[in-house]
């Protein structure tokens, strides 16, 4: 059993690897929000796979963090994106 | 009755993979941001949902399998709200470009 | 195991070493601060190797450097948190030279 | 169970003497604005009193004191250990700090026409911050506590260089904290790669089982190099003139008296306890070379100045210089004058160059500017603080009789012992160089004031005094004898 | 078979890292940092330090994250990068940076057979506080001293980032963080995730005094949950200089001081706990400590003041 929870937990790492590389290079700043989206799940998912496979049973708690933090994340970068919040061009006009 | 656990969990695991690669494949071949966003969101959200069920029977005790259903509907929740919130980002961007 | 800690290891190290190249070739002050971590990042991942490897009494690695890292992680955001605000400040005094002029004016709008 | 009684007592100085600047910054951030100055007035004093009874305790016994935190043997637990030489350290810190909390006092970060709380607040909490770091890097016998004193100590620091808010301190210190981070980071990595090779970071243990090896050189060396870059040695000095130079004048003052000390007192902890053999040599040569070009280069740079407080800032980085020569003299039997002479330097360093800041922040009061060529009358409207300014001139050009004298004489007579000609060369040339950026001042400033000079604004008389009491404390220095001081050698390990 | 996924995630690891460093816009590269830390997540869960995992990615993924993309924001406006290095010097760093990265990795890892460690001492003691978290002991009772220091460090931090405040401002509130295109989904997030978080939150503070967590991880969340009400706009970030504030902020460390002078009396000297009492002790501290530390985080992420105070 532990072989098929690395299996798969390595398949979705290569799936979410080239899931995240793709939204790096991706041209607009909804790309780049939706790579927060993906380490949510994608994280998540290898953390209970390779957690499941390891025998660490607080994994559960680390992947509970990041779905938490995917959705905080994906907030945080529309505070990030241009235009979202400039103090300059708040003041300028 | 393992067997009959190992056996379900190994089913649906894979299930759950399979949809991370559909999505994945979505988001690598779908030409526009829009229609990435639908792959991604929809596929991912139901891959890890079918990863957290098959491993609920391998859960050492209730609570971690209880935590396992509150992260699903946590990412399902933000996943609804952040694919609302990027559609909007991107449909004022166009928008106002 | 020790082959995991060795490949661990040794990602430790590339992190510190992308981190110096970064840290000591870029000109931007955030970029500087990103590379900073990414070389703190990599040191604590040496704690977590020694950690590792020092696994005995019970415990799959030695809880010690564990809780360093934790130290050094909360010490490390102090730092970019202080860093930021700094770059911050900086970048608003100099477009805005008129900054300590007018106080109210800018009240004003940003209320 | 008596003499238990007594030690546990002793142990607690050494807990009160961190603890005490802790609970003054938590009071002074909860405190209004105007009882800032009170609070760590009071602070300081206490702190003073408990640093002079540490020591005292210290000399009393002849034996250092040693503290287990919660009652935990290291290595696993941490101690604090103090030992003839980081009492005085400890001594020197408590009373530069207080000596520039009392010329902070009143008026000077308090100009009535502006909104001065915001500098009150900072100046005073991050005053306290720096002494909670001092005194834990003088005390803690940890390298990963030490870790996080020097973190304290930098942001503290910085946020005191970036105090007056003008963008070119901003600069100073952004660029302060950028390089001091890399050098954190440096030590970080060796500390990680011994406690890899070793499975404990407290000094005492570090000392009984280093090896020469690999692993060992290594780390020191990455842990000497960022605390070098801490340091401000050269060639790794550029960010300390800017940074001491744009920090208001007591916040300068501080900076070059304790700041840049914490990490050479790091250096010598590392050199002279863990370091194995063969690489000690080595690194005390790199050193001691590093060294006189910090002399001889900063000493020009002091020269070719045209701002006040940029020339004293150079000569901090010469100073500190000094300091780095004794490692190379230890070899050689005359090694307890070599380490008398370093630490002479460090502490009549910190009180002149103390006074030097503190006097050309009053200089640039009357004057409304710093700029050297223009002092003209200087004298003639401070007279006590430029006498201050000069006495403090004498100590660190190393004219008699002066704690900079002293310490330059034993360095000197160490180093001709052991016929090491090339340092005392340096310490000649040294000592030329500063003459003349001393005396380039003072002739400005004796010159009679030009027609119409009126002082832009008058000093209050103890800011004056404070500047000439710690002048004085420079040249009081030099009235110790000039033998090894048995003092310093209490209870350190590793000094011969 | 075991070693796949490791392999593969140094190879993100490392992967992230060279983007970060040599993506073009500052913008992607604070991302890649994000994403960054998200992995090490898992790669500490791989090393057995959940606790640390946690941290991670609280701070790594959620903490920093927020505060390097807000910097990206304000920055835009401003500088667009400056020339970079010439070719030559670039390799010769690479080459020189390369070189020490062999180094450090010949020094860790070429150490003793048996590796030295203190996880025996760590369980010989642990019953004397009676904690089933070891880290947590480290944390609050071994090495209580850095914990305390650290505390120390953020105020010191805080105070600095409150110091780049305007003198017209001083004491005022931070800039709003409302977000100028802030909509109903956000609303709605801003809404329902916060109680789920702070739940959370809290169960990681309770949880660290047995089980891996503990007062940071559980604080940055608190913090988390705070900073996304008022990235929605529900709630505007407080004056610095009310009182409130300022108690909370002090008020962790002043209760760590408190409780390690009481070991003079109760226990056997600074920092020590009186036997029997120390669980009920470590978990009380590290509630307090929580507070200032969700407080500390939050503030810190919100900025100097920016408006002037009331």
């Amino acid at each position: 059993m532990v072989d098929f929870y690395f299996g798969a937990g390595a398949l979705v790492m290569i799936l979410t690897g080239l899931a995240l590389a793709r939204l790096l290079w991706g041209p607009g700043p909804a790309d780049r929000m939706m790579a927060a989206q993906l380490l949510g799940t994608g994280g998540g998912a290898i953390a209970l796979l390779i957690g499941t496979g390891s025998g660490v049973t607080a994994m559960v708690d680390v992947a509970l963090l990041l779905a938490l933090l995917a959705a905080f994340a994906a907030v945080a970068l529309c505070a990030g994106e241009p235009g979202s919040k400039g103090i300059h061009r708040e003041r300028i006009k | 009755m393992t067997m009959f656990w190992d056996a379900m969990t190994i089913v649906f695991v894979s299930t759950g993979v399979f949809f991370f690669l559909a999505g994945t494949v979505g988001l690598l071949r779908f030409p526009d941001t829009l229609t990435r966003l639908h792959a991604l969101t929809k596929a991912d959200t139901l891959g890890f949902g079918l990863i957290a069920i098959g491993l609920l029977p391998q859960s050492a005790d209730v609570r971690v399998g209880l935590k396992l259903l509150v992260i699903w509907l946590i990412l399902q929740f933000a996943g609804a709200c952040s694919g609302q919130l990027i559609a909007q980002f991107e449909h004022r961007s166009r928008h106002s470009s | 195991m020790s082959d995991v800690t060795t490949l661990y290891g040794l990602c430790a190290s590339g992190l510190i070493a992308i981190g110096i190249y970064g840290f000591s070739l870029q000109s931007e002050p955030l970029r500087r601060i990103i590379s900073f971590n990414l070389i703190g990042t990599g040191v604590f991942l040496l704690f977590g190797v020694a950690a590792r490897r020092a696994a005995a009494a019970g415990f799959l690695a030695d809880p010690v450097p564990h809780a360093m890292v934790i130290t050094g992680i909360v010490v490390a955001f102090a730092a970019t948190a202080l860093t930021v605000a700094l770059i911050l400040r900086l970048a608003e005094l100099n477009t805005d030279p008129e900054e300590n002029i007018q106080p109210e004016a800018r009240d004003e709008k940003s209320a | 169970m008596t003499a238990g009684a007594a030690t546990i007592d002793s142990g607690a100085l050494l807990v009160v003497s961190i603890m005490l600047p802790v609970t003054g910054m938590l009071a002074v951030i909860v405190s209004p604005a105007r009882r800032s100055e009170q609070v760590a007035l009071v602070i300081l004093a206490a702190s003073l009193l408990t640093a002079v009874a540490t020591a005292a305790e210290v000399l009393r016994t002849g034996e250092p004191i040693e503290y287990l935190l919660g009652n935990w043997r290291p290595p696993l637990g941490v101690a604090l250990r103090a030992d003839g030489l980081s009492v005085t350290l400890m001594v020197m810190a408590s009373i530069v700090l207080s000596c520039v909390g009392l010329y902070a006092s009143g008026s000077y970060l308090a100009p009535p026409d502006a909104h001065h709380s915001r500098s009150r607040t900072v100046f005073w909490t991050l005053l306290l911050g720096l002494s909670v770091a001092l005194n834990t890097a003088f005390l803690a016998q940890d390298l990963f506590t030490l870790f996080v004193a020097l973190e304290l100590l930098t942001f503290s620091a910085v946020a005191l260089v970036a105090l007056d808010g003008r963008p070119t301190s901003l600069e100073a210190a952004l660029r302060y904290l950028l390089l001091a981070l890399a050098g954190s980071v440096f030590y970080l990595v060796g500390t990680a790669v011994l406690y890899g090779a070793y499975g404990r970071l407290d000094l005492s243990g570090l000392r009984q089982i280093s090896r020469d090896d690999l692993a060992t050189t290594f780390a020191l060396s990455l842990m000497m190099t960022g605390l070098l870059v801490k340091t401000a040695l050269f060639p790794m000095h550029l960010w300390l003139p800017p940074a001491h130079a744009g920090a208001p004048a007591a916040a300068s003052a501080l900076l070059s008296a304790l700041v840049v000390k914490a990490p050479f007192f790091l250096i010598v902890l590392l050199w002279t306890g863990i370091a194995p053999r063969p690489f000690s040599v080595i690194a005390g040569q790199v050193l001691a070379i590093l060294g006189m070009a910090s002399i001889v280069f900063c000493s020009v740079m002091a020269l070719r100045q045209s701002r006040l407080k940029l020339m004293i800032a150079y000569s901090t980085v010469a100073q500190v210089g000094y300091l780095f020569l004794v490692f190379p003299l230890t070899i050689g039997g005359t090694a307890n004058l070599a380490w008398s002479g370093c630490v002479l330097q460090l502490v009549s360093h910190a009180f002149a160059k103390a006074s030097m800041f503190l006097a050309a922040g009053v200089i640039a009061e009357v004057m409304g500017h710093d700029r050297i060529s223009n002092l003209k009358g200087t004298f003639h409207a401070v007279p006590i603080t430029l006498t201050a300014f000069a006495l403090a001139g004498l100590s660190l050009i190393g004219l008699p009789i002066s704690g900079g004298f002293s310490a330059k004489y034993m360095l000197l007579t160490a180093a001709t012992e052991i016929g090491a000609w090339w340092i005392a060369g340096t310490i000649l040339v040294g000592g030329l160089l500063a003459a003349g950026y001393v005396f380039k001042v003072l002739g400005q400033a004796l010159a009679p004031p030009a027609e119409g000079f009126a002082a832009a604004r008058s000093i209050p008389l103890h800011r004056e005094l404070v500047v000439l009491v710690l002048a004085s404390a420079a040249i009081a220095m030099g009235f110790l004898p000039l033998d090894p001081l048995p003092f310093i050698t209490i209870g350190r390990m590793g000094l011969p | 078979m075991s070693m796949l996924p490791d392999l593969l995630l140094v190879m993100l690891v490392l992967g992230a890292a060279l983007w970060t460093v040599a993506a073009r816009d500052r913008r992607s590269s604070v991302i890649g940092f994000i994403a960054l830390g998200l992995l090490l997540a898992l790669v500490w869960m791989r090393l057995y330090a959940v606790d640390v995992a946690l941290t991670e990615a609280a701070v790594g993924g959620g903490a920093t994250g927020l505060l390097l993309l807000r910097a990206c924001a304000r920055l835009d406006s401003i500088d667009a990068g400056k020339p970079s290095a010439g070719r030559t010097l670039q390799l010769l760093i690479g080459f020189c940076c390369a070189a020490m990265g062999v180094g450090i990795a010949a020094a860790a890892l070429g150490g003793p057979d048996l590796p030295p460690t203190l996880a025996p001492a760590v369980a010989a003691n642990i019953d004397a506080v009676g904690l089933g978290n070891p880290v947590t002991v480290v944390l609050l009772a071994y090495r209580a001293i850095d914990t305390l220091l650290e505390k120390i460090v953020l105020i010191a931090a805080l105070v600095g980032v409150w110091s780049l405040a305007p003198d017209d401002v001083w004491g005022g509130p931070p800039a709003s963080l409302k977000l100028a295109k802030a909509s109903e989904p956000l609303t709605f997030l801003a809404q329902i995730l916060p109680p789920v978080g702070f739940v959370i939150g809290v169960y990681l503070i309770w949880n660290g005094a047995d089980e891996p967590g503990g007062t940071f991880q559980g604080g940055t969340v608190l913090a988390a949950m705070w900073l996304l009400v008022m990235l929605a706009g529900l709630a505007e970030p407080p004056e610095t200089r009310r009182a409130l504030l300022q108690y909370l902020v002090v008020f962790g460390p002043a209760v760590f001081l408190i409780s390690g002078f009481s070991g003079f009396w109760l226990a056997e000297g600074f920092l020590s706990y009186p036997t029997g009492f120390a669980k009920t002790m470590i978990v009380a501290l590290e509630v307090a400590l929580a507070l200032s530390i969700a407080v500390i985080v939050a503030m810190m992420l919100a900025g100097p003041s920016a408006r002037t105070p009331r």
